[in-house]
């Protein structure tokens, strides 16, 4: 396993005290050359996750362990070794880039940071760079803002590539493009991948980028995993009624397949109040539910292929105590 | 024949900004039926927002500016309307749904405060009701029944406990809720034609499917014309059933949305189809458009899709295509299609 | 080594061509500020009165009149051709005292700026990125400091110091900074939440890099047009002390001073206060003016108006 | 918010502490010898060996500061070197007189700005906006002093409209003291023609000092007021067919009180800071004119209790603003 996380958690200190769990005990692993979606949605608290594994967000508990090392012990200088490693591509290509710097400067200052080259062989590094994820090296003296969108998360790709990287985090990397410009940039991960040898973890809400990227997937609900397995698996099989949820709530580009008749979440999870006890899922849940839903917490327990694991009641009745 | 509710001609428009000035939309034309549910979809900056903005004359002039063609609603032509006109026009006949439900509302006034006003707005008793003549009997009783049928409005599009709810703040409200709020308000005069533009762009899909099924809902109960602006296919094929397509400022294609879906006949269409991924797309078959959208500063001459297009012709970049009936009830802007 | 040098020419446009984007943006920004009239204004004025105070005093009529010359036949004459702002109760040349003092407030901004953005940057900087105790310490201790409205706290430390030019510079060098300092902090709490500073980290930049490359960059602007218009207060605060009484003494020329003593003879001599006065508006009024158009041109987000 | 109310309250012994050290500290670096300065050239060496002790300037400092503060505790702050009168008494007179400047002006301020920044934002980059940014821009860069000078020649000198120096006529008896507020004292006696008199001799200085108030208000408030106009809910108030006019006058009006409402406990320390010049030129018998006089004669005990004072106004007026601000902002008061 390249990347093992095991029971990471982030509690948030709100205002008036208020703890705000917003990454819940979560374990899961990824091994090396895979790609790892992790889906969820607003306040799933992914991005935060994101940002725990190279320790931008100090995690409350639990292990990070990257190649063997668990990175929650090692120090600040440590971790900057770490960091060439393990690279984030950020959602908001307009946010992600500092305004005031060249392509070049952008795309060479991981270099000049880890004093991998200087001078006329960092120029040469970052115009080849330039060049693999589809950018002009003509472009390279240009300021983000004269870019379009797909182009600067280009730009963000070359400046995480730079350092050759093993893992890369994508956090959203398509969400804020345009569906032409999607299919470009999900293309250049995929080639990426292939003539690098990168494992990637995708964060994302689109069911459809995971399933045409990834390998295996997690999905999150209010900071905890609810369902977990291979690729097929899940969208074959979604065990878990959020999971069924977010699959039929898609809109399909196929007119025939009406999705507006069928039954499907209430609320938000915004405005439905989980207590802490029971299941997180179980105020939103459309299915018909146990007693056990409300009183005790679902463990992410494996089905028949062990490598599935789901946190429900209705899927696990022997653990429940009831018969479905 | 049904009746013709909007009836969009030739119309350009042009953003003055410091950087010079930009072509928005040039030469766009689009129909709307009464009964019609139409989706508009494009890429970021096509000019699908103004377009739609257009009929309500809700585009900030300046910097926009029009430059040619006309915007009829219901036969007449909105450009030349008085002011008092088009505030007419906006409360009683169409209705806006916008894409950020976080800002649509003012966060310092209450819920009921903003929906009682736009519905004494909607029957011209708001002047007459507020500021000095707010504390008239009449004025107070005019309010009362405004608060009435907002709650019963709330009700209907789903909000829980309405009659407690209509007190609180838009802060105290999920985005969900906000834009069903806002759904609420734009429907509240029974509105000829209601303008949605990306209503569930900022929203969790979980969320957009509540959303879209409400619009599906309202359109069956009060005969609701639609114009559904956004950059997700999936949507318009779940909702509508005419299409659009926009490309750097012009209709390219336009028809009913299964003829559209299934046989795509302008480039650009089957470019944008091709490029949505699903779960059914096989890994490494997914095929995006190549290049990126033009500068409207100074669009390519010509067909604008030419330069990503694969299927140009040396004619492409010669004139605009017109958008012509290619077969019936579709037509499609193209050289490809013009014999 | 010659042939290494390549010609001027060729290199300025290598250069040009390296900064090709930077250019376009400078451009961009010039043209807005120059559509606005007004800010034009304040760029002529301060270019004028910078030419003033760097010159004045190699070319005013009467430079003796800043020295402590007195010409008792001559005093208190409205202004006429020989003497275009009239004389003094000493028989000096206002104007010529007026366009002297220009250079001694030029000078004494400088200083009570320059001191003022060192520390205030500085404990901004460290207060905004390191934040916990050592940004309470600071932010309370900025609080405290501005929580003395307008000149109280100047006026008494620079009547604490003794009266003169270089207690009062130090007393409004001392007081200025808390200004800067909240500023400085402001700013980088909330470019701090920026992704690309989190990608800084990301890519593993130290501490120092994210600060001094990432964040303090895009603070500069805020500073810059801050520190615009400040300089033109500070001119004022200087006057101020002087027109109490406990700033620049004369003979040494000080506007403040100057329109302090006109005030004993209004409103007969009506000269000697007022052309000081207007002097000095003209001045702080091209300061903010610029400020207000730099604001404008230094945002690199404002592209449409 | 009662969780903050105490926070807040908390704060401020700590605030009032570091603040008397601040005026302690500048006021024990005198290098020239106050003593000497108020006994007057003739005195013997044994009068001011005298006075030294008196004022206990011969301790320690940490001693000379734990004596103040414990003075300050029992309400004693000290007495005048110069006339030999306690501080605190003189100090509530002369506050009196500089809280009635402050209030007319920042209310003078208020009513002229708020309608400049509404007619600028309106009508953007078109002359209305133009000349109010002329008029906040000049209002500030004008030297206070100055046109204090300008406006007496004009108005008392020349044309002899208003008295220009003083708080009431020397010629009328003096209203009798309630609240040491001129306008509220002779409106409470019923005593109209001192009302006249006293609203006479306060208008120049308060219009002096509104010019600040003015500048900052119709700055800030039309920056406001533009951002609130690009947000969503004035294109959904206008697709709702709401009124230009009842949107101006009802949305936005109460969005840009909220942010004024928030500036107040701001402009009003900035009014007040102004008060020094202006209390100078028109001899009004106010704390600035208080303290400016100690500043020149080096009367430390004055310098720092009026500083301190001043201080101590700031910080509960602050303190009360940002309470307002809570109470008239529903994304605060309910969260």
């Amino acid at each position: 396993m390249l990347l093992e996380l095991r029971n990471l958690t982030k509690v948030f200190v709100a205002r008036g005290r208020r703890q705000v769990r917003a990454v819940d005990d979560v374990s899961l692993a990824i091994p090396e050359g895979a790609t790892f979606g992790l889906v969820g949605e607003s306040g799933s608290g992914k991005s935060t996750l994101a940002r725990m594994i190279p320790r931008l967000i100090e995690p409350t508990s639990g292990e990070i362990v990257y190649q063997g090392q668990n990175l929650c012990h090692f120090s600040e200088k440590q971790m900057r070794a770490v960091r060439q490693e393990i690279q984030i591509v950020f959602q908001n290509p307009f946010s992600s880039l500092n305004p005031r710097m060249t392509v070049r400067q952008l795309v060479g200052e991981p270099l000049q940071i880890h004093r991998k080259a200087s001078g006329a062989s960092l120029d040469r590094q970052v115009l080849s760079m330039l060049e693999t994820v589809g950018l002009q090296p003509e472009q390279a003296n240009r300021l983000p803002h004269e870019f379009s969108g797909g182009q600067r998360q280009r730009i963000g790709i070359a400046r995480a590539l730079i350092l050759h990287p093993k893992l890369l985090i994508l956090d959203e990397p398509t969400s804020a493009l345009d569906v032409s410009v999607q299919a470009q940039v999900l293309n250049l991960l995929l080639d990426l991948q292939q003539r690098l040898g990168l494992t990637y973890l995708l964060i994302t809400h689109d069911l459809g980028v995971v399933h045409y990227l990834c390998d295996r997937a997690a999905l999150l609900y209010l900071g905890a995993v609810v369902e977990q397995g291979p690729i097929n698996w899940i969208f074959q099989r979604p065990s878990h009624p959020y999971t069924r949820a977010l699959l039929d709530d898609v809109p399909s580009v196929d007119p025939d397949q009406r999705m507006l008749e069928r039954v499907s979440l209430e609320a938000d999870s915004f405005s439905v109040h989980w207590g802490g006890t029971g299941c997180r899922f179980a105020p939103r849940c459309p299915a018909r539910q146990v007693a056990a839903c409300t009183t005790v917490e679902p463990p992410l327990g494996a089905l028949a292929e062990s490598e599935h694991r789901v946190a429900c009641h209705l899927a696990h009745p022997l653990l429940a105590g009831e018969s479905v | 024949m049904r009746e013709l509710l909007v009836d969009i001609k030739a119309l350009s428009l042009e953003m003055v900004t410091l950087d010079g000035v930009a072509r928005v939309l040039n030469g766009v034309n689009l129909t709307i039926h009464r009964g019609d549910l139409v989706g508009l979809v494009g890429e970021t900056g096509c000019g699908k927002s103004v377009t739609a903005m257009s009929i309500p004359q809700l585009v900030p002039q300046p910097p926009a500016r029009y430059s040619g063609g006309e915007v009829r609603f219901l036969g007449e032509n909105v450009l030349e309307k008085s002011a008092e006109e088009l505030r007419r026009l906006r409360s009683r006949h169409i209705g806006v749904v916008f894409q950020d439900p976080m800002t649509g509302l003012n966060p310092v006034f209450s819920v009921e405060q903003q929906m009682v006003d736009a519905l004494l707005s909607k029957q011209d008793l708001l002047a007459a009701t507020t500021l000095g003549r707010r504390w008239l009997p009449s004025s107070r009783m005019q309010r009362r029944h405004a608060q009435e049928r907002a709650i019963a409005l709330l009700r209907r599009v789903g909000i829980p406990e309405a009659e407690k709810r209509i007190h609180a703040y838009p802060h105290e409200f999920s985005g969900g809720m906000r834009q069903r709020v806002l759904i609420a308000m734009a429907i509240a005069g029974r509105p000829d034609l209601l303008i949605a533009d990306e209503p569930t762009t900022a929203l969790d899909v979980s969320v957009q499917a509540q959303i879209l099924r409400l619009i599906a809902e309202l359109v069956r109960e009060i005969d609701l014309t639609v114009l559904l602006i956004t950059h997700n296919m999936g949507l318009v094929a779940q909702l509508c059933n005419r299409i659009a397509v926009m490309y750097a400022g012009s209709v390219v294609e336009s028809g009913p949305v299964r003829r559209i879906l299934r046989e795509p006949q302008h480039p650009y269409t089957r470019g944008l189809l091709q490029a949505i991924v699903t779960e059914k797309t096989g890994r490494g078959t997914l095929q995006g458009v190549p290049g990126s959208v033009p500068s409207l500063y100074e669009p390519p001459p010509g067909c604008r899709f030419a330069p990503r297009c694969q299927e140009a012709r040396p004619q492409c970049t010669a004139a605009l295509p017109r958008l012509r009936q290619s077969a019936p009830d579709h037509q499609v802007a193209c050289v490809l299609y013009e014999e | 080594m010659a042939s290494s040098v390549s010609p001027p020419s060729s290199r300025l446009a290598r250069w040009r061509e390296d900064h090709a984007s930077q250019l376009s943006d400078l451009r961009r920004g010039l043209f807005r500020f120059a559509r606005n009239r007004l800010s034009l204004l304040g760029l002529w004025i301060v270019v004028v009165m910078l030419g003033v105070a760097v010159t004045g005093s190699t070319w005013v009529p009467f430079p003796g009149d800043t020295l402590g010359d007195v010409h008792m036949d001559n005093r208190l004459q409205p202004p006429n051709a020989t003497h275009w702002f009239g004389t003094d109760d000493a028989g000096r040349d206002v104007f010529t005292r007026v366009i002297v003092a220009t250079r001694t407030s030029f000078q004494v901004g400088l200083i009570i700026l320059g001191v003022a953005i060192s520390i205030g940057v500085t404990l901004g900087a460290v207060a905004g990125y390191v934040g916990g105790t050592p940004n309470q310490i600071i932010m309370r201790l900025t609080d405290v400091m501005l929580t003395f409205p307008g000149i109280f706290l100047p006026m008494a430390l620079a009547a604490a110091l003794g009266r003169g030019m270089v207690p009062a510079m130090l007393a409004l060098s001392v007081t200025w900074w808390p200004g800067y300092c909240r500023l400085v902090e402001a700013q980088m709490l909330k470019v701090r939440e920026e992704d690309f500073v989190a990608g800084a980290r990301a890519i593993g930049a130290s501490q120092r890099r994210v600060i001094f490359r990432h964040i303090l960059p895009n603070t500069l602007t805020a500073i810059v047009v801050k520190a615009s218009m400040d300089f033109g207060f500070a001119v004022l605060a200087l006057a101020s002390l002087g027109f109490i009484g406990i700033g620049i003494q004369p003979p040494e020329p000080d506007w403040g001073s100057m329109i302090a003593l006109g005030r004993r003879f209004m409103p007969g001599a009506w000269w000697i206060s007022t052309f000081p006065g207007l002097f000095m508006f003209v001045m702080v009024l091209g300061f903010n003016l610029l400020g207000d158009g730099l604001r404008d041109l230094l945002d690199p987000n404002a592209t449409v108006k | 918010m009662l969780r903050y109310l105490l926070n807040r309250l908390l704060w401020i012994p700590v605030v009032l502490i570091l603040l008397s050290l601040v005026t302690f500290v500048i006021s024990r670096l005198v290098p020239g010898d106050p003593v000497k300065l108020a006994a007057g050239p003739q005195a013997r060496p044994e009068q001011i060996e005298k006075m030294i002790e008196e004022f206990g300037l011969d301790r320690p400092l940490h001693e000379q500061y734990l004596r103040y503060m414990g003075g300050l505790l029992q309400g004693d702050w000290g007495y005048s070197i110069g006339n030999r009168r306690a501080v605190l008494p003189d100090l509530l007179t002369y506050f009196a007189a500089t809280l009635e400047l402050t209030v007319v002006a920042t209310l003078l301020g208020l009513l002229v700005g708020i309608p400049l920044a509404v007619v600028a934002a309106r009508w953007r980059d078109r002359w209305p906006d133009h000349l109010s940014r002329f008029v906040s821009i000049g209002a500030v860069s004008v030297p206070v002093f100055w046109i204090a000078i300008v406006l007496q020649l004009v108005f008392g000198q020349l044309l002899q409209w208003l008295p220009v120096s003083g708080r009431f006529d020397p010629r009328q008896s003096y209203p009798q003291s309630i609240t040491g507020i001129l306008l509220l004292d002779t409106l409470l006696a019923g005593n109209l023609p001192g009302f006249w008199t006293a609203s006479r001799y306060l208008l120049l200085p308060a219009l002096c000092q509104s010019l600040l108030v003015v500048a900052l208000i119709t700055r800030q408030l039309r920056g406001d007021l533009l951002e609130m106009l690009r947000k969503d809910f004035v294109m959904v108030a206008r697709a709702n067919g709401i009124q230009e006019r009842i949107l101006w006058s009802r949305y936005l009006m109460k969005n840009a009180m909220i942010a004024t409402v928030s500036m107040l406990g701001f402009l009003i320390g900035f009014a007040l800071g102004g008060s020094v010049l202006i209390e100078f030129v028109f001899d009004w018998p106010g704390i600035g004119q208080y303290a400016t006089k100690a500043a020149l004669l080096l009367d430390f005990q004055v310098i720092m209790g009026s500083t301190l004072f001043i201080g101590v106004v700031v910080v509960v007026v602050n303190l009360f603003t940002d309470l307002a601000y809570r109470l008239v902002d529903p994304r605060i008061r309910f969260s």
